[in-house]
């Protein structure tokens, strides 16, 4: 399945993109992408344990299992107001 | 009190490159014909510290943001008597004094304008996906949020 | 944090016949250039209990008013971290929807911004020398505040 | 001494007038006065025990010394706001 990754802000400036798609094997829940992504950017590895996900708009506190289509948003700590 | 029934609370939330109007959200908020009515403007504050910013910029994971202002003004309309809510929030360029966000809450009665209005600005502080970007007077600039990350 | 100066913190207060502008009241307190701002309205309620409002009108020991209300800024002022203050009232008729009065605090953080709007309505309702006449769609007119002493 | 009495919203409109002077003797204080006031309003009278005074422009919540020329406000409950 493909699924497609928004990231913003200051990982955004640091990874030098807003989004990007990336092809998993089914069944793969939204910690495993963590971890997969991680060893693939030393800039999402080092922000791995303050990284919290949003599938499909929605904040997700726990692994939650990826869909074909599914929008992943990486998310920082947020600093809005 | 609260009410029973949410939809009885029109709720206006927005994401916006433009200025926001304090003057369009009291007439959005005065509409409901209530006694009370509360807003919180977050502004661009000059001075930090010992730094002096010259302009602050936002960015937003703009879908998600919309969805989860409306969560919280749905929540908030559910432990308050609220009659009207409203929550914008800018993007991009805001210079000094000029207003980021603009939370607004129109009740019968006072109190509970300012508790709702407070909750909203606590909650969104939290759980809205905004980020700061602060650019300061000597050229620097630095996203808000990242510093005990790092 | 209280200023140790309340000079430090400009105030804004009048008693007025002309309508509250909230967009004139968010500039004054805007331009202290703080983080954060607070404005409470008091608007004229449509629906009391049972009873159909058509007006407000509103009547002010006018020269007292105004000392009062400067009384109270000024407590304010040293009680929170302000940067501005401002109150106005309204005198003779105020419609349904428009307000009678605007409170509003500047100030570096949000949190003494709404803790002083509060304080400042809630003791403008105690001691600032104001009465409200409530005319009623049945014809009907009466002070308020009078209905404990008869 | 001679002192000006104002009235504001319902008592104003019960006695027909929003301000009148009156000639005290030296010494007249606020209590005194109001009570002197009750005498000879019934309006007054039965507002006598919620009415507050203002003596120049400033509560006073204990019985104060009148002179020559003060602004006297005899004050129902506020309902401002």
């Amino acid at each position: 399945m493909t699924v497609t990754i928004h990231v913003f802000a200051s990982l955004r400036e640091q990874l030098g993109r807003s989004s990007w798609t990336e092809t998993l094997p089914d069944g793969t829940d939204t910690e495993a992408l963590l971890r997969h992504l991680a060893l693939q950017s030393p800039e999402i590895a080092i922000l791995q344990d303050v990284i919290r996900i949003a599938l499909n708009d929605r904040w997700v506190s726990t692994a939650t299992s990826l869909s074909q289509g599914d929008e992943v948003a990486l998310l920082t700590p947020v600093s809005g107001g | 009190m609260s009410n029973a029934d949410t939809f009885l609370t029109p709720i206006h939330v927005a994401i916006q490159e433009e200025p926001l109007s304090v003057d369009a959200i009291w007439h959005f908020l005065a509409a409901a014909e209530g006694g009370g009515i509360a807003i919180f403007g977050g502004t661009t504050r000059r001075v930090t510290g010992q730094r002096r910013t010259a302009q602050l910029s936002y960015e937003a994971h703009e879908s998600m943001a919309v969805l989860e202002m409306r969560r919280l003004a749905e929540e908030a309309a559910k432990r308050w008597d609220t009659l009207r809510i409203v929550m914008v929030h800018r993007t991009g360029i805001v210079p000094v004094s000029e207003a980021s966000v603009l939370i607004g809450v129109a009740t019968r009665h006072r109190g509970p304008a300012f508790e709702a209005a407070r909750f909203l600005i606590d909650e969104l502080k939290v759980s809205v996906p905004v980020w700061k970007k602060e650019h300061f007077e000597d050229g620097s600039a630095e996203w808000q949020g990242d510093a005990w990350i790092r």
